[in-house]
């Protein structure tokens, strides 16, 4: 073995030496094998303290080190910076985050957090020796697309944020109307297949009869809602059952039938599949005050199990309800009908007055909008999931709020869930920016800490494959799997799930976890 | 005649033929037969005796029918596929031709996992229509299925069963018209319920002309509780148990005075129904009832050939 | 492929209770695939039973390890030293890698891990169903692809029987009524004529009813001359 | 060293896993200070072999700690974190052996208050069954 460790301790702004016996872990280390240099820094943070490493690194040869400090976040790039001017390879710095494991959670115990610190430090050493140096390749970009899939509010905003990014926005609208956005702007074109990974994705797209195909760098799903669309029992059964949307367009052009009006929540009381988006009383509200304002002789009632309107819709309903306007509060029990036979008429029973209310409708409207239907063939062709609502799945809030968990897709709007248009174009605008700044890059970096296949052990079970959220490994010409790593996000799924152990992860191989927990197992307790 | 049994012979002379059911016991006393062939000779022209129904060990139906014939009580041996291969089947069916059973009714059989010896092996060597089809060549030609020729070939009236409310539906009275080739000469339904499901089935089967080629005996069973219908329409596969006839029984005062005046009425629909020639009674397990349904239904006396 | 399960750990530990050395070999093979038998289990069950020795205070010393294909003699002898070497070996290979091992060594004892089961298809992953129980004599192409002998409980050739209900078989209400499946696919198919005439009784001898089946092809097989050639006897 | 503690490991996903443990200590939270954790990628990078050689090696109690499953930093990685979990408890519980030794607990980034709850109930698990090799500690 011809490990060069150093082991650098950092007194984490004088915390670590108040429980720990620094000179203790600094003879441990010192008595190791590899271990060439042992080194106590007052603090990491500090740039100064870094260039003391970097000299000792240099003179020792070191090619490894082990860093007692505190959370890996918070330390890692500068120090990882520092360490290459050494020329360590920057996957073999090991943190070990003595300061949130030991110091700070073992006050009253000072003995066992020494035992408990000299454990982590013998124990990361050990995972030392087994590591090996780790390179980053890049591939480039084939084009700066960024291609937007929907060109509603939130797709527009997208558009316009991205192109400051100085990529080459394209926006697929599967109706023919017109928009303005920079960039391209395809009209009755639909996204229906694509393959590819972050950076260099291959679509395949419908413009009008014809299949295109069409790279892009960056995709954003902004697909809308199901704006159009009424789902559920009573949507069916009454004629002018309307969506909320809809009506709202038809108030502006005075097309709203004679006859009461009867806002409600969801055409589907009894079901559990739509639920009422928040919004959308702020909107119920809104078109009712409205409504009335114009018609005052016509009866306007407000349907609903559950009102959650805040803030100033609070004022909105306290306006509506002065007007004129009716509330009725039912619940599941007892569900408001409308017989087939008579679909004119509608049967509620008001829970605050007790009555059964019978009401003759000019025109019924619902509020709640349910996911648009594209975002399955989406969800499909870009291989992401969706969530139960029929929406696309959002990915970790960890990396960030418009991502899927696929990198280079992003999602915004009301693919996500239906949602007014002021939080729409907020997300479009966020996902824009995404897309843009991760199209912009030009290259995609990948490698380091990647699945890697031992193919004389691979049985070709496709376990792996089909465990991946990422696509990255495949079956490849030798029939045995093989790692698409500029794919590979480095989690290890496929790893711990291959019957035949056929693949380790870099850095993490199972040789170099067990030593690790078997060392930490061997130390006292 | 192909046979010469009594049920053959109602047939034969036009008449609407009545047949009941009779349960071997789970044990080797013949007294529960005896007491029951005794009770219901007259009532029915032939009474089935079930092979291991259910798959639950019960005296054999070759041994029970001939408890039952000592009292003058013509039977009907079920013979199921599942605990026999073709060398028992054949064997079995020549021997209890020679014990003077004439009617053997021949049946897939139920699985073993709804038994009580869940670990058998099963046979399965035939399936219901292959048995059909195997005993029709050996009664008519006197050959087994290996090829070997027989002397004395066995007289045997033939049945099987159906059941117009299992699926595929449409396969149904297809499937009976395969029953008919492969030599049934009766078949009894399954226990019906639903008469529009019924009659739909019926429709199909007369307009492949198969009343005409096979007699058709309807399954009836008298329900005791609602408790049993609902056991029927939930838990039984393949057995049809409409809504009305569940609250029937749930609104009834006297559950089990309704569920024989159901039956009763259930059968005089049946009586009306085009092709069917014939009741067939599953009283299980309450046989006692048999003759008052017969007598309520309007089908005795029952006819005798042997004057 | 082959399916297999491995058998429940208590009955393994049993097995191998009173046995001082043990070896466990797995395959990279069918139960590699299936989930039951590839390194990751053997060495899992390595573990798994040394800690049941370590809390039983049992001294027991247990290796793991793996072949390409368990069945082929082979692959077997290459590892030849570690079986003879322990007091029992356990096959973590379908019956027919453990016969394989018993065969070459009758003096070792060789002990079954898995449970052999089915010859499955891999429905999504994780779970496996039997459409093939090697009857010797396929009918498949009569029955729209779908094998009645293995897909029926009743393995019925004229099916479906009156226990099917919503398509689904009497034995167990989850499974697909096979003959429904046929009648649909030969529906679909516009072949429904290939079920209207009655299917005689199966010739069963080319199945495990004939006994045991050995498939021969002659023209691969090596001749006595090619053996000696080989150093083979 | 006096009397002796719960020997416990914990595989950590270092996402939401060791966010919620850092966050916990920062935060002033004191836990068990004989928990010993091992950082992964993923809890799906975990192996029922990685946990069974722990309790092999002398560990009491195996926990693995990963995201939220609707929150995942890879998506599905801690809901195959759960099936290696459960599938190792299988196995104990075919031996006789207590499942409860092993565990998996999910947390958020923001919860500070989950990970000591998580030490405190496997230390409460060790208590109870003591050490697997029986000698009672």
């Amino acid at each position: 073995m011809n490990a060069k460790i150093q082991v650098v301790l950092c007194k984490c702004c004088s915390e670590m030496p108040k429980l720990l016996n620094i000179a203790r872990l600094e003879k441990l280390a010192s008595e190791s094998g590899n271990v060439l240099s042992v080194m106590t820094l007052d603090g990491l943070c500090d740039g100064k303290e870094l260039t003391q490493i970097v000299a000792e690194a240099r003179a020792k040869e070191i090619d490894r080190a082990i860093v007692l400090a505190c959370q890996k976040k918070d330390v890692s790039p500068a120090l990882i910076k520092a360490y290459r001017r050494a020329g360590v390879n920057e996957y073999l710095v090991g943190i070990v985050n003595i300061r949130e494991e030991v110091v700070l959670p073992h006050t009253a115990e000072p003995e066992r957090a020494q035992t408990k610190a000299e454990t982590k430090l013998l124990a990361a050493i050990a995972r030392s020796r087994l590591l090996q140096p780790l390179e980053r390749s890049s591939e480039d970009m084939k084009t700066r697309n960024v291609v937007i899939v929907g060109g509603g509010v939130a797709g527009q905003a997208a558009a316009r944020e991205a192109a400051k990014y100085g990529v080459h926005t394209i926006i697929l609208e599967k109706t023919g109307k017109s928009i303005t956005a920079p960039g391209v702007v395809m009209p009755r074109a639909r996204l229906i297949g694509g393959k590819g990974y972050g950076g260099n994705f291959e679509l395949r797209i419908k413009v009008g009869e014809s299949v295109e195909d069409l790279g892009a760098a960056s995709i954003v799903v902004a697909s809308g809602g199901g704006w159009a669309t009424l789902k559920g029992a009573l949507a069916k059964t009454v004629k002018g059952a309307l969506p909320l949307y809809e009506f709202y367009q038809k108030l502006q052009l005075d097309q709203v039938p004679a006859g009461t009006v009867v806002f409600m929540d969801t055409p589907d009381p009894a079901g559990k599949t739509l639920k009422v988006q928040d919004f959308a009383w702020d909107d119920t509200l809104e078109t009712a005050i409205e409504l009335k304002k114009k018609r005052p002789d016509t009866a306007v009632f407000v349907v609903f199990q559950e009102m959650r309107a805040s803030g100033l819709s609070e004022l909105a309903y306290k306006e509506a309800a002065e007007i004129g306007v009716k509330f009725v509060r039912y619940d599941r029990s007892a569900t408001p009908k409308v017989d087939p036979k008579d679909p004119t008429v509608l049967t509620v029973k008001d829970l605050s007055q007790g009555e059964v209310l019978k009401i003759k409708l000019g025109a019924m409207v619902f509020a709640s909008i349910p996911a648009s239907q594209d975002n399955q063939i989406i969800a499909e062709a870009l291989r992401i999931p969706m969530s139960p609502d029929g929406g696309i799945r959002r990915g970790s809030i960890q990396r960030g709020p418009v991502s899927t968990p696929k990198p280079g897709v992003f999602v915004c709007g009301s693919a996500l869930f239906p949602k007014s248009r002021d939080v729409a174009a907020a997300e479009g605008e966020a996902a824009g920016k995404m897309a843009g700044e991760f199209a912009a890059r030009g290259s995609i970096e990948y490698g380091g800490i990647v699945a890697q296949v031992t193919q004389e052990k691979c049985s070709a079970c496709l376990t792996c494959v089909r465990t991946c959220p990422y696509e990255a490994p495949f079956i490849g010409t030798a029939t045995k799997a093989e790692i698409r790593v500029q794919a590979c996000q480095g989690c290890g799924m496929c790893v711990g799930i291959c019957p035949s152990k056929a693949i380790e992860l870099l850095n993490y191989t199972d040789d170099q976890i067990m030593t690790e927990s078997k060392t930490l197992l061997g130390g006292d307790f | 005649m192909k046979a010469g049994s009594n049920l053959e012979k109602v047939f034969e002379s036009g008449q609407f033929a009545v047949t009941a059911e009779i349960g071997p016991p789970q044990s080797a006393n013949p007294a529960p037969l005896t007491h029951h062939a005794k009770m219901l000779k007259g009532y029915a022209d032939a009474f089935n005796l079930t092979d291991n129904q259910t798959a639950v060990v019960r005296l054999s139906s070759i041994a029970s029918a001939v408890i039952i014939m000592r009292e003058g009580v013509e039977p009907v041996i079920q013979m199921t596929c599942r605990d026999r291969n073709r060398i028992a089947l054949q064997s079995d069916l020549l021997g209890a031709a020679a014990l003077g059973v004439k009617n053997v009714l021949c049946l897939t059989g139920d699985h073993q996992t709804f038994g009580n010896e869940k670990g058998a092996k099963n046979v399965f060597d035939f399936d219901s229509i292959v048995e059909l089809q195997v005993f029709n060549q050996l009664r008519i030609q006197g050959k087994q299925v290996g090829g070997e020729v027989l002397k004395d070939p066995p007289k045997t009236y033939l049945g099987c069963a159906e059941n117009p409310f299992a699926t595929p539906y449409e396969f149904r009275a297809f499937r009976l018209a395969k029953k008919v080739v492969a030599g049934a000469d009766f078949c009894q339904t399954q226990a019906i319920f639903d008469m529009d499901m019924f009659e739909m089935w019926m429709d199909e089967v007369r307009a492949r002309g198969l009343d005409k080629k096979i007699h058709i005996l309807a399954g009836v069973i008298p329900m005791k509780s609602a408790g049993a219908a609902r056991y029927m329409k939930n838990k039984v596969p393949g057995m049809i148990v409409p809504d009305h006839i569940v609250d029937r029984m749930k609104g009834a005062k006297d559950a089990k005075e309704e569920g024989i005046k159901l039956c009763v009425e259930q059968i005089e629909h049946l009586k009306n129904v085009k092709g069917v020639h014939g009741v067939h009674i599953m009283a299980v397990a309450w046989e006692e009832m048999v003759p008052r349904i017969v007598e309520m239904a309007g089908l005795l006396p029952r006819p005798n050939f042997e004057s | 492929m082959i399916v297999a399960k491995r058998k429940p750990l208590n009955e393994i530990a049993e097995m191998l209770a009173p046995y001082k050395k043990v070896t466990i070999i797995g395959c990279r093979s069918c139960v590699a695939i299936c989930l039951a038998g590839g390194e990751k289990e053997v060495k899992m069950l390595v573990s798994a039973l040394k800690i049941k020795n370590k809390r039983d205070g049992r001294k027991q010393q247990i290796e793991g390890t793996v072949v390409e294909r368990q069945c082929e003699k082979e692959w077997v002898q290459e590892i030849e030293d570690e079986i003879l070497d322990s007091d029992v070996t356990l096959s973590m290979a379908c019956s027919l890698g453990a016969q394989t091992i018993g065969d070459m060594y009758p003096k070792h004892l060789t002990f079954p891990g898995l449970n052999t089961g089915i010859f499955g298809v891999p429905e999504e992953q994780g779970v496996w169903s039997e459409n093939c129980v090697g009857c010797g004599n396929c009918i498949i192409h009569t029955t729209g692809g779908i094998c009645p002998i293995a897909r029926c409980a009743k393995s019925m050739l004229n099916g479906p029987c009156g226990g099917s209900a919503n398509r689904k078989c009497e034995v167990n209400l989850e499974v697909d009524c096979a003959w429904s499946a046929i009648y649909d696919r030969l529906k679909l198919q516009n072949r429904l004529d290939l079920i209207e005439s009655v299917t005689p009784a199966k010739d069963w001898s080319a199945s495990h009813s004939g006994g045991r089946r050995v498939i021969v092809r002659e023209d691969a097989k090596l001749t006595q001359h090619q053996k000696k050639g080989k150093g083979v006897t | 060293m006096t009397e002796p503690r719960p020997k416990i490991v914990g595989f950590c996903c270092e996402r939401h896993g060791m966010d919620a443990v850092v966050l916990a200590a920062r935060s002033g939270k004191q836990f068990e200070v004989s928990v010993r954790l091992v950082q992964v990628p993923c809890t799906g990078r975990v192996d029922g072999m990685h946990i069974l050689r722990s309790l092999e090696e002398g560990a009491d109690a195996v926990f693995v700690l990963g995201c939220l499953e609707k929150n995942c930093y890879y998506d599905t990685g801690s809901i195959e974190g759960r099936k290696r979990v459960g599938y190792v408890k299988q196995m104990l519980s075919e031996l006789g052996l207590e499942k409860e030794r092993v565990e998996m607990f999910n947390a958020a980034s923001s919860n500070s208050w989950v990970f000591p709850e998580i030490v405190a109930k496997m230390v409460e698990v060790v208590r109870k069954f003591g050490p697997v090799g029986g000698e009672k500690r």
